[in-house]
């Protein structure tokens, strides 16, 4: 809704709201007479109302999105606030006494102080994530893979990170409501209990139906299996906007059942990617695996051998980014793509009606000619938001190949009750407009934002007699619901869930629940005979027989606690053969018409996590847009539909119409506009609602995936992005330093000519492995090309090497970053300013043309700097390098000159230009990492290497009279990162691992020719360039581009 | 102390600068040695005439810079080297390249404030309160246009009369004799 | 034309130029003195408890060891506040009317907090770690004092950074043997009072406390262990038996320190005390 | 020489050389102390005068709310922001010390060199200094994040044992700045005591008496006094002349010594000093044309102090403009690609506009001060001071903020927009500056009665046959 611009935002405000209009003069009468704190609270509860931003917006045009910003706003209230309280103290401030609580009984195994942790997992439509839970007196403060696991090893995502923030967000749910009235849980209990007492007795359950989200938990289905036996005629039927009917749909008719594929890229040379975002995010099911897989054959460590990446992809992922090839395609031409490369390797009659490009063509014969050279030892990798053609061609041609058996398996599903998500929608909403439902219970799933336009599930759904909601947050299924059960997050319940392979883990409690919240197995266990036996029961219910089977239950159970996972209860490959698999390829649309593509948030997925301030501040991999969601498409759309980046565009599709303002995209496909999901919530909470824009309004049930004909009318609004990265073309002569052309990134050419990016194709790498070290300014000085001698460090000196070839851009370590350091969300309108918080982030660079380019993923953090520019030029100094080498920043002594962050070639460091940080939200304080310090208002900060993990280490090895291992202390970076991209150690000691990759050819520090001396060291990228193809199509070696 | 009573010198009025130099070096050559003129602009042929030749705020100026100097380059080092030895961007504890600077500054700090107060204090400033200020025509014309020499008490050779009779032998405009 | 100004201008004129002065420099000084004060620094001021607790009738008269109460000192880098139980202990038995205990009593009842203020109180910036220092042979009583000797408890020491480097810039003069962290009592070595310490060579990974042994009373000729004060108290026992490391070697040789000085020497080598410029580095307690 | 236009008969030029006077003909001791006791110890205060400080007391108020503001809430008030750390603060705080300089440089340099037409100009261009520094002074310490710890940049002893950090730039600057706050200060002030002495025997009310004769510290002309006056400001101007050079050297080392790419540049001190003194000497004309006319000062403020302002803008204009040449040279020379980059970016890049702003303004249209005719108009003078002025702005803008949104890593260049209250703070200071100025020519005279005297032919000591020599060479 506020995606408009401000003015129109204001009109549709007032226009719903006639009379309501409140006037400057009336707020002051309001606040009249009220003072100091009191006077803060009652403007704190007048700028909640709608119509105070709506006054704002007419008495401040200008200002008015900084105050209607909730983040902002709620510092400038709290500190307005504080400030007042401060008043008098300034310049001698004592501290005020601290009360201590102590236990009443302290727990036996608790020792205060000291964190301890427990294993459980984030369960996740596209299989669970094995997770690490770092608590500190009972409080998770930090999520981290679980390093025994053998999906993640340790490794994490974005999204999971996130949910650390979701737990503790003030704004979830609190109460159970029956019509918006507080009720407590006997009393639904009673209610809930009486009707299914009357279905028993009558029509076994008939009218009573379950909307559930995507089912991972094997209790939760038993507890179904056990329901339905009493019930035989209740439904249980799951939704949710983001699913796997594709694949489903594909496995279905293949193998005439529903199977999940398995890739082994351990195991695969040559990988094709068909719109598969599978180095992106948990959005594709088995993500950290896949990565790690991937990157595992790219670390050229005693070897140059490596495997090689081919993409065919609409919008522009980091998947595709990190091909070596990538082929930029409309998404409804990536099937028949597909069904024309199952052609030539069957020889078969490619797809009628489709003719290629010259390009393509090249791409197609090399594509196959490599795939066919590496059969069996290939994969194609479909992605999940195509359509079942690309599922079914990618299953052919891997059959095809070979490759079934070996580099791809299938296996039982992850959801122990799949379906087709969008034709059980389909079921309920028919039976709801037919008045068969008694009883609607939705269960962790928001249909009314997320449900196709077109089903209008909002009227379907006052049809039926009764509802109930369960869900984290009052969303607007919640509101609209009879009765809202306060839901309880993942980690305040017992459940259990499958990794994506098929292993369980048993999710347990971190913390009891904050707000008393259900979880679906407290609903259903209300069908069974034992009605009162908790999760707990249920989910130790579950797995007793398969525990005990293997000895004593018991140990067992608690072995499994403490691993984290049931060991062996992967799903083994099923033996099966593609039978039905004829790729029918529907008609080409006309050349030139646009279709609209809708992808999941690569933060927010569907919008669940729509209030997690860490997702949405997080700029998104590849456009850096933080906060918003936006139409994106090619320069070379944006040039034929006349528009300008941040102009706000119409698009109208199957008669469902969105407003949206542009985005450029470089190397997306022409003629396609990709709208992601998840933004323009109306009940996400105080950070997520009103962001963005609701690409759902124009998702219909029949084009789920792709809408063709899209029709695009400009509307003539602006609307600004909070983007963190400046992006522009490069319109230089030739010899001003440019290339001439006006189609390049003026960021992407100047990067590669300073050497900040350096990188070779593995043919280059084989014949100079010191190509990172080649040319003008890409050697160091020599350590003493200075007038004054050197610091000497001859203990323990830390340092940090990246591996560009395995980093995909995937944010993880980002979030993981956020969490572990306390870094503050600043908000949307601060971070449109520049004045965003991340102590890491993922410079991206695009290289060559903008509308085919390569790209290159450099995560930037602080540097540490030997020769740190910073420090020297700080009059008080509160930088400072401690004697192992880190650059290290005294919060508490810094007055804010700014001076370092000017100094700074790698502009790394961040400035708390106003109070960030939360002081006044009690859940809050709750998750802060209390080994680091929370920054105050004025005050720099920057990556600190963890310097909390280092001295905590260093104490332990102290304690224990030895050196710190290598290995002992692992970055919150390092730990969450998929690939393994990122190495932290003592540089000092020759067998760690930092060290080795030091000493490798190809690392080299980002702008060392300043004789700063970075600690952070880069390990260049190498390609595995197809030399045929690159000839073919004419593209230069790095070499030669650079 | 004790009020002082009495006469405190003769003032003499003149109504040019020339007219007050040849009185003055009269004075002088005729052995007065407490004797002051007063001007309303600087005129050093009056202060040559009287026998003021050189005065000691360079040397108190040159001293206070030394002062300054030494004060901000040891204060500059102390903390850097000794103080608290802090590893700044690998740059040596002791930066004397950097520490110049402040200490420059310094030196030129201590050396005008130097000047400046050594020269009022050498002048016996502030002295609100001046017998001169009694003589009726002093304040009207010494700090606008006119010329005065004053014959002090304190001289050996002050004897009211003669002293008197000098004077008006000068052709000033007025004498005067000053009370404490 | 008269005079404007009173004879007695000019004195007071210069009289207030250097009282000017006087003051400002008096106001430095005051300044100076009051950022050290208890004003400041809340030393010796003993804030209002919910429970007048004495430690030194706990400590002195009953001879509780510290760890009693502070349980996780040795282990963590907070030292504890004992939970309502741990009072509830012994006053369930004893003084089980008095009307001070009464919100003992009433925390245990109804579950709720004693809510006590903090004596010793860092800012949220400053990490303190009580692990390794008192695993690296700093006494309770270098930081808090006394404490069996305070009725009510209060801060002893500034706990300003000055205060902290004054150790971290020179650990040798405050360390002693980790035997005696918990000794109140304990003084420096002197002529009169000498420390007899032997050590054997470290081993890596086994904690330096184990390779140090020290007496108060003379050792017997070659070094007895049993002649060793008794039974060793508090940490030193416990990490010999917890790592489960070799006891003392029987012919250990025993060094006499007569002074602080040297015995710090020798303690900061054997605990390999990291050297001042490490320790004073910023990060050691900011982050 | 004289040209065609000149009257011979003209009483304000000088009938032998053709030079303009310093000051009229006419002028005795008693005049001349007259008139400019007059517009202080008038009891007829001109109501202009009440307008005028009205107005800029409205103007300083917006400073204060822009600063109570700024302090309630923080610097993000402001539009600074990644990777434009420093902006309208820091380009005030150098627009406004560059200004000072061309005070000091008056009262000091020229003082030195015994440029003595300087002398009707000296007062009120050091109270400009002041002025001028202490809107600058206030910059340093109010954009800072936390101003209330400002006081952790001067040594101290402290509980924490810890120091300020001396390699530091902005240290250096602490340090420059303050003295030369001080050094003009006491050099002001030391210039006034005579002049407070005169008008302490001026005055006719008991209060103004009173208080003049404890400023003028019982000043009575004495020539002892007198001698040692003139060593001590002589002393003084021979400090403030090494000292002015080196606070505009420090203050250009905040970027020189920075590793920035357009900061770091050897060529600063010395184009920073000239472009201080060029800023100065406008500031001095857009202050001195409408005071001389107003005070009916023309005949001691006059043509030829505006034309030798004049030639002196032109001159450090053409040093300024030098070093703005050699910049572009030395980014084509040096062959760096950095530098070459910065200046490309410079003249082109997103904040290009700002670069020809300066250039037209800094360089193209004071060549029109070639002209003699322009050099001797007071209105044109006003108008190329203020153009001058608005150039130097944008000088320390583009260094400032052009040179940050571009630098080293591409990924994070970025863009830079003042807010209301960047522009507010900003024109809050021409407030209290004007305030303070107002002030000025209200309770203290603003021309140094003394030092005109000594211009005058009746203040020299002549033998008794020299005929009287015309007035003022």
């Amino acid at each position: 809704m506020s995606m408009l611009p401000e003015k129109e935002n204001q009109n549709q405000m007032s226009a719903s709201e006639p009379g309501q209009r409140l006037t400057l003069e009336e707020v002051r009468a309001k606040l009249k007479g009220q003072t100091g704190k009191k006077y803060w609270r009652s403007l704190d509860e007048l700028a909640d109302k709608p119509e105070f931003g709506e006054m704002l917006s007419r008495e401040f045009p200008q200002q008015a999105s900084e105050w209607i910003d909730p983040v902002t706003r709620r510092g400038f209230l709290k500190l307005a606030g504080a400030s007042m309280a401060l008043a008098g103290v300034v310049g001698c401030t004592k501290q005020p006494d601290e009360p201590i609580y102590p236990y009443i009984k302290q727990p036996e195994d608790l020792v205060l102080g000291r964190p301890v942790y427990f294993a459980t997992a984030h369960p996740f439509p596209m299989g669970a994530l094995p997770l690490l839970v770092k608590s500190d007196a009972y409080r998770p403060i930090k999520l981290d893979g679980n390093p025994e696991h053998p999906m993640a090893h340790g490794s994490s995502d974005a999204m999971t990170q996130g949910t650390l923030l979701a737990l503790y967000d003030p704004d979830r749910s609190q109460h159970i409501l029956y019509r918006g009235e507080t009720r407590n849980w006997p009393v639904f209990q009673a209610a809930f209990r009486g009707m299914l007492a009357d279905k028993k007795a009558s029509g076994g359950g008939q009218g009573l139906y379950f909307l559930s989200a995507t089912v991972t938990s094997p209790t939760l289905a038993a507890q179904w299996k056990k329901a339905q036996a009493s019930y035989p005629n209740a439904k249980f039927l799951q939704y949710e906007p983001v699913n796997r009917d594709s694949a489903y749909a594909a496995s279905k008719q293949a193998f005439g059942d529903y199977l999940d594929a398995q890739y082994k890229l351990d195991q695969a040379n040559v990988i094709l990617a068909l719109d598969a975002e599978f180095l992106s995010g948990i959005v594709h099911p088995g993500f950290n695996k896949l990565a790690g897989d991937w990157a595992a054959k790219r670390k050229l460590d005693g070897t140059d051998e490596m495997n090689r990446l081919y993409a065919v992809e609409s919008w522009t992922t980091t998947t595709g980014l990190k091909a070596e090839h990538r082929l930029a395609l409309r998404a409804s031409e990536v099937g028949p793509f597909a069904a024309a490369i199952l052609a030539q390797l069957n020889g078969g009659a490619a797809p009628a009606g489709y003719s290629w490009t010259d390009e393509q063509q090249k791409y197609l014969a090399a594509l196959v000619k490599d795939l066919k050279a590496n059969a069996g030892k290939s994969v194609v990798i479909p992605g999940e938001q195509q359509t079942p053609e690309v599922h079914l061609a990618a299953i052919a041609i891997n059959q095809a190949l070979g490759n079934a058996g070996k580099t791809v398996v299938y296996t039982e599903t992850v959801n122990p009750m799949p379906s087709i998500q969008g034709d059980d929608l389909k079921t309920l909403i028919a039976d709801l407009n037919a008045g068969k439902v008694d009883w609607l219970v939705i269960m962790n799933t928001n249909p009314v934002y997320g449900a196709p336009v077109d089903l209008d599930f909002i009227t379907a759904m006052s049809k039926a007699k009764h509802t109930v909601h369960l869900g984290q947050y009052l969303d607007e299924t919640g509101n609209v619901a009879e009765w809202h059960i306060n839901g309880a997050h993942y980690l305040e319940s017992w459940s259990d869930a499958r990794s994506y392979d098929g292993t369980v883990s048993i999710i347990q409690p971190m913390i009891d629940p904050l707000y008393g919240g259900k979880s679906e197995h407290d609903i259903l266990q209300q069908m069974l005979d034992d009605p009162d036996t908790s999760a707990y029961g249920a989910v130790r219910a579950t797995w007793k027989q398969q525990l005990s089977a293997k000895g004593d239950y018991e140990f067992n159970w608690r072995k499994a606690l403490h691993d984290g996972f049931l060991a062996d209860t992967a799903f083994p490959a099923k033996s099966v053969a593609a039978k039905n698999i004829a790729v029918n390829v529907s008609a080409p649309a006309a050349a030139d018409s646009i279709e609209v593509i809708f992808r999941p948030d690569l933060n927010l997925y569907d919008g669940r996590y729509a209030n997690v301030g860490w997702l949405q501040e997080l700029p998104r991999p590849v456009t850096n847009l933080s906060w918003d969601n936006a139409a994106m498409m090619s320069y070379g759309t944006l040039d034929k539909l006349k528009v300008e980046e941040s102009d706000v565009i119409e698009i109208s599709v199957n008669g469902s119409k969105v407003l949206a303002p542009v985005l450029a995209v470089p190397g997306h496909a022409d003629n396609v506009i990709t709208l992601t999901l998840g933004q323009g919530r109306r009940n996400a909470g105080r950070v997520g609602s009103g962001m963005g824009f609701n690409a759902y309004d124009a998702r219909t049930s029949s084009a789920p995936l792709i809408a063709a004909n899209a029709q695009v009318k400009k509307t003539g609004n602006k609307f600004e992005f909070a983007v963190t990265k400046s992006h522009y073309i490069d319109h230089r002569a030739m010899y001003a330093g440019g290339d001439g052309s006006g189609t390049h990134s003026l960021e992407g050419n100047e990067t590669l000519t300073r050497g900040i990016i350096r990188y070779a194709t593995l043919d280059e790498f084989r014949k100079d492995p010191d190509f990172a070290h080649q040319g003008e300014g890409h050697d160091a000085p020599e350590p003493d090309t200075s007038m004054f001698a050197s610091y000497r460090y001859d203990k323990n000196a830390w340092g940090m090497s990246i591996d560009m070839n395995s980093c995909v851009g995937c944010n993880a370590c980002i979030v993981s970053c956020y969490a572990e350091n306390n870094i503050a969300v600043v908000g949307r309108h601060q971070v449109k300013v520049g004045r965003n918080m991340q102590w890491l982030r993922i410079d991206t660079y695009f290289e060559g043309d903008l509308a085919a380019p390569r790209a290159h993923f450099q995560p930037m953090a602080c540097q540490h700097c030997e020769n740190a520019p910073c420090e020297q030029v700080c009059p008080v100094g509160a930088t400072v390098h401690t004697p192992e080498g880190l650059n290290t920043m005294v919060y508490n002594r810094c007055v804010g000159t700014r001076y370092c962050s000017n100094n700074c070639p790698y502009k790394v460091r961040r400035f708390n230009f106003l109070l960030y940080s939360d002081y006044e939200t009690e859940s809050l304080k709750l998750m802060r990492n209390p080994d680091v310090t929370v920054r105050s208002r004025g005050v720099m900060e920057k990556c600190s290497y963890c310097v909390q993990r280092i001295s905590a280490a260093k104490i332990a090895a102290d304690k224990g009279n030895r050196q710190v291992r290598d290995g002992e202390i692992v970055t919150a970076c390092q730990q969450a990162c998929p690939t393994s991209a990122i190495t932290f150690g003592n540089i000092n000691d020759r067998s760690s691992k930092v060290a080795k990759l030091k000493a490798q050819t190809r690392s080299y520090g980002v702008l060392e020719g300043n004789n700063t001396r970075p600690r952070t060291t880069y390990v260049a990228e190498v390609l595995n360039v197809n030399q045929e193809l690159a000839a073919a199509l004419g593209e230069g070696s790095p070499q030669q581009n650079g | 102390m004790p009020v002082r009573e009495g006469t405190y010198g003769l003032l003499a009025e003149f109504d040019t600068p020339g007219e007050l130099v040849r009185a003055a070096k009269a004075a002088y050559g005729s052995g007065w040695r407490r004797l002051d003129c007063y001007t309303p602009y600087p005129l050093e042929e009056a202060a040559e005439a009287i026998g003021f030749h050189r005065d000691e705020v360079s040397l108190v100026c040159l001293l206070g810079g030394l002062l300054g100097l030494a004060a901000m380059y040891g204060l500059e080092t102390w903390i850097s080297v000794w103080g608290y030895p802090l590893n700044i961007g690998g740059r040596p504890y002791y930066s004397w390249v950097a520490f110049m600077i402040p200490a420059y500054e310094w030196t030129i700090l201590y050396a005008g404030l130097s000047a400046a107060f050594g020269m009022l204090a050498m002048c016996g400033l502030p002295s609100l309160y001046h017998p001169l200020f009694n003589a009726p025509n002093f304040r009207n014309g010494a700090t606008n246009d006119k010329f005065f020499l004053c014959l002090e008490a304190d001289d050996p050779k002050f004897v009211l009369d003669e002293a008197r009779k000098f004077l008006e032998d000068q052709s000033p405009v007025s004498v005067v004799e000053v009370e404490y | 034309m008269a005079q404007i100004f009173d004879r007695s201008s000019n004195a007071l004129a210069r009289m207030s130029l250097v009282l000017t002065g006087l003051i400002v420099i008096a106001l430095g000084v005051t300044l100076d003195q009051l950022q050290r004060s208890p004003w400041v620094t809340r030393q010796g001021q003993r804030a209002e408890q919910p429970v007048p607790f004495s430690h030194k009738h706990h400590v002195q008269g009953l001879g509780l060891q510290c760890q009693y109460c502070h349980t996780s000192v040795e282990k963590s880098s907070y030292a504890g506040i004992p939970p309502t139980k741990t009072c509830i202990n012994c006053h369930a038995q004893i003084w089980t009317n008095a009307d001070l205990l009464e919100p003992v009593r009433d925390s245990w009842a109804t579950g709720k907090s004693i809510v006590w203020t903090k004596v010793h109180d860092l800012p949220d910036y400053v990490y303190f770690n009580h692990e390794i220092h008192v695993n690296k042979g700093i006494g309770c009583s270098s930081c808090h004092g006394r404490v069996d000797e305070m009725p009510i408890m209060y801060q002893q020491n500034t706990l300003q950074m000055e205060w902290c480097l004054n150790c971290h810039r020179n650990p040798g003069k405050n360390l002693r043997p980790t035997s005696q962290i918990y000794n109140m009592a304990w003084t420096e070595p002197s002529e009169l009072k000498p420390v007899w310490c032997a050590s054997t060579p470290d081993k890596d990974g086994v904690p330096t406390a184990q390779s140090v042994n020290c007496t108060m009373q003379e050792p017997a000729a070659g070094g007895q262990l049993a002649s060793l004060s008794g039974a060793p108290v508090g940490l030193h026992a416990q990490m010999v038996s917890d790592a489960g490391g070799p006891p003392m070697p029987v012919s250990a040789v025993y060094t006499k320190y007569t002074s602080q000085e040297a015995l710090g020497k020798f303690l900061v080598a054997q605990y390999h005390i990291r050297t001042p410029r490490e320790l004073s580095s910023c990060e050691v307690c900011h982050r | 020489m004289a040209t065609k236009d000149v009257k011979i008969n003209d009483p304000m030029r000088d009938p032998v050389t053709g030079e303009n006077r310093v000051i009229a003909p006419g002028h005795t001791l008693r005049s001349v102390t007259e008139k400019i006791s007059r517009i202080v110890l008038t009891s007829h205060t001109p109501l202009g005068w009440f307008g005028g400080i009205m107005v800029a007391s409205g103007v300083a108020t917006l400073l204060a709310i822009c600063v109570t503001w700024l302090f309630l809430r923080g610097v993000g008030i402001w539009g600074i922001t990644q990777p434009v750390a420093w902006g309208f603060a820091i380009i005030n705080f150098v627009w406004w010390i560059g200004i000072g300089h061309a005070g000091t440089l008056i009262s000091a340099i020229l003082l030195l060199f015994k440029q003595t037409w300087r002398n009707s100009i000296n007062r009120f261009a050091e109270a400009m200094t002041l002025f001028a520094v202490v809107c600058a002074g206030m910059f340093p310490l109010i954009h800072v994040g936390r101003p209330w710890l400002g006081y952790w940049l001067f040594p101290y002893p402290n509980t924490m044992n810890v120091w300020p950090q001396f390699r530091s730039p902005l240290l250096w600057d602490v340090f420059a700045v303050s003295t030369y706050a001080t050094i003009s200060v006491v050099f002001w002030y030391i210039g006034l005591v005579p002049d407070f002495g005169t008008m302490r025997d001026r005055a006719k009310s008991k209060v103004g008496q009173y208080i003049y004769g404890m400023v003028s510290l019982g000043w009575r002309g004495s020539v002892r006094h007198w001698v040692r006056y003139e060593t001590a400001s002589l002393l003084l101007a021979g400090l403030a002349t090494p000292l002015v050079l080196s606070v505009h050297t420090v203050i250009s080392f905040d970027f020189a010594v920075a590793l920035l790419p357009g900061w770091h540049t050897t060529i600063f001190p010395p184009y920073f000093v000239a472009g201080a003194i060029y800023s100065g000497f406008a500031m001095v004309i857009t202050l001195a044309v409408p005071i001389r006319k107003f005070y009916h000062l023309e005949d001691m403020i006059t043509i030829r102090h505006i034309e030798n302002m004049g030639k002196v803008m032109l001159t450090t204009g053409l040093i300024v403009a030098y070093g703005y040449s050699m910049e572009v040279f030395m980014a084509w020379y040096s062959a760096s690609h950095w530098e070459y980059f910065m200046m490309w970016n410079r003249m082109f890049g997103p904040m290009g506009w700002s670069y020809w702003v300066l250039i037209t303004c800094n360089i193209a249209l004071p060549q029109l001060l070639w002209l003699r005719a322009w050099r001797r108009s007071p209105s044109l003078m006003f108008l190329m001071s203020l153009i001058v002025n608005t150039g130097m702005w944008f000088e320390r803008f583009v260094i400032v903020v052009t040179s940050l949104t571009r630098d080293y890593l591409p990924s994070s260049w970025g863009t830079y927009k003042a807010t209301r209250w960047d522009y507010g703070t900003f024109v809050g200071t021409l407030g209290l500056f004007t305030v303070l100025f107002f002030l000025f020519i209200r309770f203290v005279p603003m021309i140094p009665m003394q030092e005109i005297k000594v211009l005058l032919p009746q203040s020299k000591v002549r033998e008794e046959a020299e005929p009287l020599p015309e007035a003022g060479d």
